[in-house]
């Protein structure tokens, strides 16, 4: 399964890009986090996150699909 | 009316205000957030504000329309910015017109509550030191539904 | 900075705001009171306010005074019309800035209140039926030590 | 004694005039609005008004002073 990602903040700054597709098995948002953790060495834990699937808040169990676009949302601070 | 924008440039404060007049409406209430030179004790120069602009945008006008339906307000629109912004610059601009001023008021403060809380922007502080921080305000969740409040530290 | 202005002329919205600019505030908070198109479920076409001047100027100033004490705001001001004024416009202006949001609400929400409550400012109601009233927000009181809200018929 | 009079909104309207001075025999603003709602006609009690002696909220007991300045305070609505 192929999914695109974009990073923003931190996750950004830690990956070194801003948006990236990637092959995966992980059939969870959390199991795709814990993937990407491992590879870029993101500080953040799951639990401090918020994930948003297709440009709307999912849920970290929800089953990802083939062409899902993921992001990864960090502590915010709007205003 | 409820429109929520997101903006790389200066907001025009007389559009804004403008959009929100109706004879209906008595009392008129704004919120602006501007960049203040210190942050919990350290001299700040300037800050960048990123944003994740297609649900920003959405989220942003979820919460307008939850103000309006809870305040019964007349009108409501709000405007973020993102990029870099100096000590002074307006951040983020708020106005709501209701028939009385209690509800202007009340729908205007849930709105800079909850883009503080649920919008997914972030700001990097650049201090006069030369260091800089991501601040996080809350996880995002409700504001008005219990609040949590985290200082993250830079990730550099 | 705290003033109080009384004006026959449109109040200088970006004028007003300009003044309360300070790099030590993140919040400003602004209350607009418009001429409404209706009161108590008559229509309105517009109104008159008189002020006993000089009361109403060290009144206000106290009302600002008292504001930025008991909330420790950085700078507010307000401005009130006096004169005939028509459905849409501003009848006062009230802006307060401060370090963080909070203050600025409630500095704000308190002027307007006791603005509201103290002033020697009175307003008669113009109506499309041609009838006319004064009206009474209340006696002269103080608005946060209770409220008291009376409809004064017209004397004519 | 001789005391300024300042009339606004409905005591205006009321007494036809904005302003006048009286020679009265009032020692206090109490008195002194009795008298002028017996001139005047005036609709409102005493009860619902302040007053202001020399452009600062007074009280209705006390001494009026030749030269000084009155005002009755109708109920307001400012804002």
């Amino acid at each position: 399964m192929r999914v695109n990602l974009q990073y923003f903040a931190q996750l950004r700054e830690q990956a070194g890009i801003g948006d990236e597709v990637v092959d995966t098995s992980a059939a969870t948002p959390r199991e795709l986090y814990a993937e990407l953790r491992a590879r870029h060495g993101f500080s953040l834990s799951a639990d401090s996150l918020k994930v948003a699937v297709n440009e709307r808040f999912g849920d970290w169990q929800q089953a990802l699909v083939d062409g899902d676009t993921v992001v990864f949302v960090p502590p915010v601070a709007g205003g | 009316m409820t429109h929520f924008q997101l903006t790389a440039a200066p907001v025009d404060l007389a559009a804004q205000r403008a959009a929100l007049r109706d004879p209906r409406s008595g009392g008129f209430c704004a919120f602006e957030g501007w960049v203040r030179d210190e942050n919990e004790g350290r001299a700040v120069s300037g800050l960048e504000y990123e944003a994740y602009a297609p649900l920003a945008i959405s989220e942003g006008e979820r919460i307008l329309d939850e103000a309006m339906q809870r305040y019964g307000v007349t009108a409501a629109s709000a405007v973020h910015r993102v990029g870099d912004l100096k000590v002074g610059d307006l951040a983020v601009w708020i106005g709501v017109s209701a028939p009385h001023r209690d509800e202007a008021f009340r729908a205007c403060r849930y709105i800079i509550d909850e883009i503080k809380q649920r919008l997914p922007i972030w700001k990097k502080e650049h201090y006069l030191d030369g260091d800089t921080a991501w601040v996080a305000c809350t996880h995002i969740g409700h504001a008005h539904a219990g609040h949590s409040h985290a200082h993250e530290p830079a990730a550099r």
